[in-house]
């Protein structure tokens, strides 16, 4: 047993996995708002990322400007996607929806290698330090800042849906569009602005990982690893998300470390996150924290 | 007069469209400027049939079957997993494929190597070093250079890449030679073809202990690798594949990318003189009227392979009737040390017989020096500037034995 | 009638999907302060009345496409539901859809969801003061029973403020004690706090027990109205809604074949 | 709405069970059957090619739209299983040497088995849940087909034999349709048959409301499971189709984004639709090239250099699925056979339409 | 089938918890073949959790319940249906995208021996055969409830007064011996709770089935049923003739309240 490897590769995890809870939890935001399963959540890291990026190298901006006009435009991209494709949707089958975002998905996926084309690209240098030495493990500051804003976003989600205003219309609109209304909610705000801070939300982590790994299509990746995490999680449980997403995270690493050391198979880091899906998904049908449906006849 | 159907397979939008970009430009250029400057061959002007196939065999194998109901008589080709699906076909059709895969289970033309799972390649042509020649080249330097660093003990070497035909290919015959020469072969690790995260795979390469690290795939997932070993403070001398670093890599990488050795496939690198760089000037200028675009190495190797197909092809025309996939072939086989003309200095000389399309068993390996920030300013600049150098380091040349043929 | 009535509907038409007309040119007037009834068969178009007042209408592919609708002298049609609500006027829809998964008291918050003031807390109070099991059930909406949950939506409904509230079917599967006691409550909503309500029933009897002023709809249209007493004692009504009564209260189980459909159309 | 005339003539229930409800809809089927038999004649490769992929999709999605569109099981793996038969069918050949023509109907047995495997925890997980599960089992399938070497011959694939009966070999195009129409045809009334008799009502009813369902006396875990196979079975006769057409199998064509154009061409093609499903696939296999079309053509002028059309056209074409997708949902979300339907009818009341 | 008179259905002791919700506790009744037998009580009470009990839907915490002679306290859901308990919904369950025709075809499914295989080969294997015989019955459902002409309408458009009635269709299809109806008369009006009513007595006299109902209109329960149970609070308070029911003062403060309206006049409760 290499010790040190693993502990490394356990904090490890542990970072990515907060991000992937970011990620999850922005997922779970407009799942929890219009019960739409957001196949695009990877599209909106992607998009995030790219946008920042050109402001940052092609009008030279200084970061915070591009970071925060970044994240004024994905407010506007999330609404004008939810008001163009998903808004006419309202009311079709689960499975329209789904398509419509995976579409969605496939769209902005080509359109964004299209326009920036297949290559990594780095962010110019952001932080001076770039690197600090934890327990032995080389890790960037923009991880732990990330690290940092993910908890922050986190206690403000578990705030909002549980003692907000907001937070309630949300889940009342998730419940039965027809009574919120009747409740006074405005509906189409509801969804608009549940897609808005999910893209805002994605986009912060897209340009962390942007900054640490460079922009490319694999940022959309982030959008499948979300699946197992808000799995393990229960898919409408914002605690869950975070928990889910930092299990994912540690457990590809451990995935990884089992491979090293003893398997040999290669790719188990990839591979064992959905392994791990499917197991949870037999012993709990719901997740881990998702509320069972009500089902009363 | 009707014009020569010729097929073009690239990968402008896969795993390997980091490099397949400026290789299938190299080559779009280069056909199309045979068209221009000579009218094509024998006066018949190229009809080059491009098609894109995102790097996913089973689409190349469903356009290789429509260029063969178009009657191709020569392919451009370009992955591993699609030219070793597509060799038996080639075969039996007889269509010469000049493939940008340089798997060395291609190379054994004449189907006598009796190798497990080898088969007979007579109308498969690359132009370089086969991916395990390139790899022994490197590890023969390596051996030499732990011994002038003075390393102690013996030097652990570590293969890197997907799990795919492409990066496997010299997998077998790299840890074959490694053993050979006195290192410790640890055990492969695997990444994927695609950029990505791959701070595990590091940290687990940092605590393997491994000194010389091959690295199996395309620049755009070595690029992460390499960011990614560099943050987590791997220290460990790259062995880059011939596809696995270039220009732009460099510059994506920035100094994550310095010190990666690997090979370059021709006498030159863009920027530098030589006889034959105008005419890949002229080339350029196909696609890039200003003329001022920085062409990678890849660009110019995809130049040279075109180049051997069309003077193949020269050569079957010109001796009178049909230009058949045949007669192509054999033009490959009508000169020895061959070097394109007008192409002196740039392109690698090349040797085909019947027996053995290894074209070239000289690797000379480059290093990529990045000195600076290579975030502002483009790869001409940066070049330039000498931010980023690719710096000769050695050739080497392989011995031409049976053994080694199509492994 | 002296003051303008608080709500007035004038000669409206609703049409579903473009093609399915279901309320031809009806009106009905409810006055400041009072109960209003409104009865009829199934299919009549009561709920579609309600929905056509509240907006919701909007959300179900229907649409208003003749008439005007006024609320405190205001045209209110064709605006959107959640403005309405913010006017005043709050519908309790039929079948009392509560919020399942949420907590009664997250249920109650929901309902003060346009209200900004500081009396949120104190409301929730009297709402239990109304309905004092609703503070015992801690556990998700979903799992309450028929008649809770109707109180909830009650509740909720008292939770806006509101100055009319559109109630349909309050009464549906409920027990007849519950019934009593959900009526029980309309009428003192309606004394001690003042709302106005127009209420769609199908139990008649209970319905003109608290109303002041009724209505009975056929096929889209108004065929009778009249106040509460009147209604009570036309012959029509008895054998329709109210089944007769006492001794001549016809059994079930002695149905004959034939039966008399012929309504007023 | 309805296929029927005006008036219903019809006198006894089996007459009013039939699939095809009018004698012309019979004949126009008939008469399109004979038009596709005699393709060869007047069609080019290119285009028969493009048939025998619709047709060997078309079976898959069909499959899916059982699935899916009758259950209400939502798969995101289908092109893992239409991957299984097409790499079992080469299997069997290769491995055991059995003769192509019967590979393929084994290849669907064994597809539907390990359907049933990976289905079996649909008798417990609902909706989304499920869906992601399916999506898991793509990637595990994915990883597996890399993996297994003895069976996929790996990440290199492997390579075909083209299908032949007793001496006929069909290793072109004009040849292999034949074999496709012939299991279209099969494998379409097979479906239309079933969702007219207990099972197949079983699965819509499971769909609609399973609690209701149950007391019917319908046993839920089976049906969900059930499904699955069955759309396993399709997708692993439309996997070993493709397989003999293509002549060559590698884990890379099934990928997570071909399972998302079978779902693609479910829902254009019109969810819960037997015919749509066919439809759908023909769409979703002209569009890219008509994409592709629409760029040759543009190649060269203006358009062509400032977007740099020809080096993106894979981006162009992946764009293209992606809006078609969603713009059929917003414009058109009950699919072609809805649109074809309403088409059929206006011609039935012509010139009193509208 | 049981001899008239002979008990079909004995709930013993049945209890159901939800957590800390009792729902059910101790309530044990006989229902004896050929009966029409209500239960009422105020909401909450349990009543739909007895009916969930019986056909599956829960299972009790403890206690048994036999039907026809059998333990079935632990028998799965979908088993009940061919042992002859048929049931329908407070909130209506149709197959909503499905044809009334096949609604109720759904019915029959138990009865049905045809599986996919020989489905998918309709003519050959006498799937063909097998429909025709069991759509004649239906039919003839269909007719006895009429509804003849919405058959090939989708369940879902329909008004709430048919679809209880198709409702009702798919139950009867089932041939079950007992029939449990949850609220059939919810949210009717006079006229269709008559219609109602005399469905469930000719099902009850002439189809020979027993009926068990859950039913608030005291009126219907009065006169349409032979034995009524009142629960309250998951416990059973009482049980009996409709009238002994009914002069229970028990039972009048739980569920009626003091006044009784069906028996007294109703000028009364009109006074404004
Ligand atoms: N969303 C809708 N789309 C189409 N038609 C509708 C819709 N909602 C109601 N209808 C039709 O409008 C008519 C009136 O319906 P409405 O619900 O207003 O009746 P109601 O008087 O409330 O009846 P009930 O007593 O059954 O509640 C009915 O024929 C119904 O079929
Ligand atoms: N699945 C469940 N989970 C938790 N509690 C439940 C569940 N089902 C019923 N209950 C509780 O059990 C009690 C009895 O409910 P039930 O539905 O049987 O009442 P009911 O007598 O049918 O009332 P109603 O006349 O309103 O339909 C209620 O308090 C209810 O909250
Ligand atoms: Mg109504
Ligand atoms: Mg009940």
């Amino acid at each position: 047993m290499d010790w040190t490897l693993l502990l490394q590769l356990t904090l490890n995890g542990l970072i990515v996995g907060a991000l992937y809870g970011v990620v999850a939890m922005s997922f779970v935001l407009i799942y929890k708002a219009s019960q739409v399963v957001n196949f695009a959540q990877g599209e909106f890291l992607l998009v995030g990322a790219w946008v920042c990026w050109w402001m940052l190298t092609e009008w030279q901006l200084p970061f915070w400007a591009g970071f925060l006009l970044t994240l004024a435009f994905m407010t506007l991209f999330g609404m004008i996607l939810q008001v163009v494709v998903l808004r006419p949707l309202i009311g079709e089958p689960v499975i329209s929806v789904i398509m419509a975002t995976i579409g969605l998905g496939i769209f902005f996926q080509a359109l964004m290698k299209w326009i920036f084309g297949v290559f990594a690209k780095p962010f110019p240098p952001i932080f001076s330090t770039e690197r600090v030495n934890l327990l032995g493990l080389e890790v960037q500051t923009v991880y732990l800042m990330s690290l940092g804003i993910s908890v922050l976003i986190m206690a403000g989600f578990a705030w909002f849906f549980t003692a907000s205003k907001h937070g309630l219309a949300m889940r009342a609109t998730a419940f039965d569009q027809q009574v919120a209304q009747s409740l006074g909610i405005s509906v189409p705000k509801v969804f608009a602005m549940s897609w808005a801070i999910s893209a805002v939300v994605s986009a912060v982590a897209g340009v962390v990982v942007g900054v640490v790994n460079g922009v490319s299509s694999a940022l959309s990746f982030y959008g499948i690893k979300v699946f197992p995490a808000v799995i393990l999680g229960g898919l409408d449980s914002v605690i869950g998300a975070v928990l889910g997403g930092l299990i994912v995270g540690v457990l590809e690493n451990w995935a990884q470390y089992l491979d090293a050391e003893w398997l040999n198979w290669g790719n188990m880091v990839t591979i064992a996150p959905f392994y791990a899906l499917i197991i949870i998904l037999l012993i709990k049908p719901y997740g881990l924290f998702g509320t069972k449906n009500i089902e009363r006849v | 007069q009707q014009r020569i159907p010729v097929g073009h397979l690239m990968d402008n939008s896969g795993a390997t469209s980091d490099v397949g970009v400026p290789y299938g430009q190299g080559v779009a250029d280069t056909l199309a400027w045979v068209n221009a400057s000579r009218n094509g061959i024998g006066g018949r002007p190229l009809n080059v049939l491009g098609f894109d196939y995102g790097y996913q065999a089973p689409r190349a194998v469903s356009q290789y079957q429509a260029w063969n109901r178009d009657r191709v008589v020569a392919i451009q080709g370009w992955g591993t997993a699609d030219t070793e699906a597509l060799v038996r076909f080639v075969t039996r059709d007889r269509i010469p494929f000049v493939s940008g895969s340089y798997s060395a289970a291609l190379t054994d033309a004449g189907g006598k190597s009796g190798r497990q799972g080898v088969e007979p390649a007579p109308y498969n042509f690359f132009y370089g070093p086969s991916y395990s020649d390139g790899l022994r080249a490197m590890l023969r330097w390596a051996a030499e250079d732990w011994k002038t660093r003075g390393g102690q003990g013996k030097p652990k070497y570590v293969h890197m890449g997907g799990n795919h035909p492409y990066p496997n290919s010299p997998k077998a015959a790299g840890e074959a030679l490694a053993a050979e020469l006195g290192f410790e072969v640890l055990p492969a690790i695997v990444f994927a073809l695609t950029p990505g995260d791959y701070t595990a795979q590091c940290l687990t390469l940092k605590s393997q202990g491994a000194n010389y690290a091959y690295l199996g795939n395309t620049a755009g997932s070595n690029i992460s690798v390499l960011r990614a070993c560099q943050t987590a403070g791997v220290n460990v001398q790259f062995l880059g594949n011939v596809w696995g670093m270039d220009e732009n890599a460099m510059k994506a990488a920035g100094a994550a990318a310095n010190g990666v050795v690997f090979p370059v496939r021709t006498a030159v690198v863009w920027g530098q003189d030589a006889p034959g760089m105008a005419t890949l000037r002229q080339i350029s200028r196909i696609s890039d009227a200003s003329g001022n675009a920085y062409r990678p190495v890849h660009y110019m190797a995809g130049a040279c392979a075109a180049m051997l197909m069309v003077e193949a092809m020269d050569t079957a025309s010109a001796s009178g009737g049909e230009l058949t996939g045949e007669r192509i072939r054999n033009g490959f086989y009508a000169r020895q040390g061959w070097v394109p003309k007008g192409f002196e200095g740039v392109c690698n000389p090349s040797t085909f017989t019947a027996e053995d399309h290894r074209g070239t068993l000289r690797v000379g390996l480059y290093r990529a020096v990045v000195t600076g920030d290579t975030s502002q300013g483009s790869v001409a600049e940066l070049m330039q500037s000498g931010t980023m150098k690719l710096q000769p380091v050695t050739v080497v040349e392989l011995p031409r034995t049976r053994e080694t043929l199509g492994w | 009638m002296e003051a303008a009535p608080l709500l007035q509907v004038n000669n409206i038409e609703v049409v579903y999907n473009d093609v399915i007309l279901v309320l031809r040119g009806l009106s009905l007037t409810v006055p400041q302060g009072k109960i209003v009834a409104l009865l009829g068969a199934n299919g009549a178009g009561k709920s579609t009345t309600l929905k056509a007042i509240s907006g919701l209408l909007r959300t179900e592919e229907g649409e208003v496409t003749r008439g005007e609708i006024r609320f405190g002298g205001e045209r209110i049609d064709g605006i959107d539901p959640h403005l309405i609500v913010r006017r005043g006027i709050f519908q309790v829809m039929e079948g009392r859809r509560i919020i399942a998964d949420m907590t009664c008291l997250e249920n109650l918050r929901l309902g003060a969801f346009t209200r900004s003031d500081g009396e949120v807390k104190s409301d929730i109070e009297r709402v239990y003061g109304y309905f004092p099991r609703l503070r015992e059930r801690t556990g998700l909406a979903g799992y309450l029973s028929g008649g809770e949950q109707q109180m909830l939506a009650i509740g909720r409904a008292l939770m806006a403020r509101p100055k009319l509230i559109l109630m349909d079917e309050p009464s549906m599967g409920l027990s007849p004690l519950l019934v009593k006691e959900v009526f029980g409550i309309i009428r003192r909503l309606n004394e001690e706090l003042g709302i106005t309500i127009l209420l769609v029933e199908q139990n008649a009897r209970m319905a003109l027990s608290v109303a002041s002023y009724a209505y009975v709809m056929e096929q889209g249209k108004v065929v009778l109205d009249g106040t509460a007493e009147a209604l009570a004692n036309n012959e029509d009504v008895k054998e329709f809604y109210l089944g007769g009564h006492g001794a001549e209260r016809k059994s079930f189980k002695n149905l004959k074949s034939y039966k008399r459909r012929k309504r007023w159309l | 709405m309805d296929l029927a005339p005006a008036g219903d003539y019809r006198s006894s229930y089996r007459e009013d069970m039939t699939i095809f409800p009018t004698r012309n809809s019979r004949l126009a089927m008939l008469l399109g059957l004979a038009l596709l038999c005699t393709a060869p004649l007047f069609l080019g490769r290119y285009e028969l090619g493009l048939l025998i992929n619709i047709g060997t999709l078309g079976i898959a999605a069909l499959g899916l739209n059982i699935l899916v569109g009758f259950t209400g099981q939502i798969s995101i793996g289908h092109a893992a299983f239409f991957g299984f038969g097409a790499f079992a069918s080469a299997w069997l050949h290769e491995r055991w040497h059995i003769p192509v023509a019967l590979c393929i109907p084994l290849a669907g047995v064994m597809t539907a088995l390990v359907g049933l495997v990976f289905g079996a925890p649909a008798g417990r997980l609902k909706g989304l849940y499920l869906a992601i599960a399916t999506l898991a089992a793509q990637f595990i399938l994915e990883d597996f087909f890399a993996r297994a070497q003895w069976f996929t011959g790996g990440v290199a694939g492997r390579i075909t034999e083209p299908f032949s009966l007793g001496g006929w070999v069909a290793d072109r195009e004009e040849s292999y349709l034949y074999v496709v129409i012939a299991y279209v045809v099969v494998m379409y009334l097979a479906a239309a048959n079933l969702m007219r008799t207990r099972d197949g009502r079983a699965l819509i009813a499971v769909r609609d409301h399973y609690l209701s369902a149950e007391v019917m006396g319908i046993n839920l875990a089976y049906y969900r499971t059930l499904s699955f196979g069955i759309a396993s079975l399709y997708a692993g006769i439309g996997g070993a189709l493709y397989a003999h057409y293509l002549l060559f199998v590698s884990v890379e064509a099934f990928n997570i984004l071909f399972s998302i154009q079978f779902l693609g061409m479910v829902i254009i093609g019109g969810l819960g639709s037997v015919m749509g499903s066919l439809m759908g696939s023909a769409f979703m296999v002209i569009l890219p090239e008509v994409v592709q079309a629409g760029a040759d053509l543009l190649s060269g002028s203006a358009i062509d250099r400032a977007l740099k059309l020809g080096a993106s056209i894979s981006f162009l074409r992946e764009m293209a699925v992606g809006a078609a997708i969603i713009l059929f949902l917003i414009f058109e979300p009950d699919g072609l056979a809805r649109r074809w339907r309403l088409i059929k009818s206006y011609w039935k009341l012509y010139p009193y339409s509208h | 089938m049981a001899e008239p008179g002979a008990t079909i259905l004995a709930a013993d002791g049945v209890t159901l918890r939800f957590g800390g919700v009792r729902a059910l506790t101790d309530v044990s009744f006989e229902v004896k073949a050929g009966e029409v037998f209500s239960i009422i009580g105020p909401n909450g009470a349990g009543k739909t959790s007895m009916v969930n009990c019986i056909s599956g839907r829960y299972r009790p915490t403890s206690g048994r319940i036999r039907f026809d002679g059998a333990d079935i306290t632990r028998m799965p859901t979908r088993r009940r249906a061919a042992i002859g308990i048929g049931r329908t919904f407070q909130n209506l369950a149709l197959f909503g995208h499905m044809t009334v025709l096949d609604n109720i075809m759904v019915g029959r499914h138990h009865l049905m021996r045809h599986g996919f295989l020989s489905g998918m080969a309709y003519w050959f294997g006498g799937a063909q055969r097998e429909e025709i015989a069991h759509r004649r019955e239906v039919e003839e459902i269909i007719d006895f409830l009429e509804i003849q002409h919405v058959r090939k309408a989708p369940a879902g458009t329909l008004s709430y007064g048919l679809r209880k009635r198709v409702e009702l269709a798919r139950a009867i299809a089932l041939r079950p011996k007992l029939i449990l109806l949850d609220e059939p008369m919810a949210g009717m009006n006079l006229e269709e709770k008559e219609d109602m009513a005399r469905y469930i007595l000719d099902l009850n006299e002439e189809w020979g089935m027993t009926v068990l109902m859950i039913e608030h209109d005291m009126g219907v329960v009065m006169d349409i049923s032979h034995r009524v149970m009142v629960l309250d609070f998951g416990k059973k308070i009482a049980e009996g003739t409709p009238e002994a029911v009914l002069a229970d003062p028990h039972v009048r403060r739980a569920y009626l309240g003091e006044a009784d309206e069906v028996v007294s006049e109703p000028e009364e409760a009109l006074a404004p």
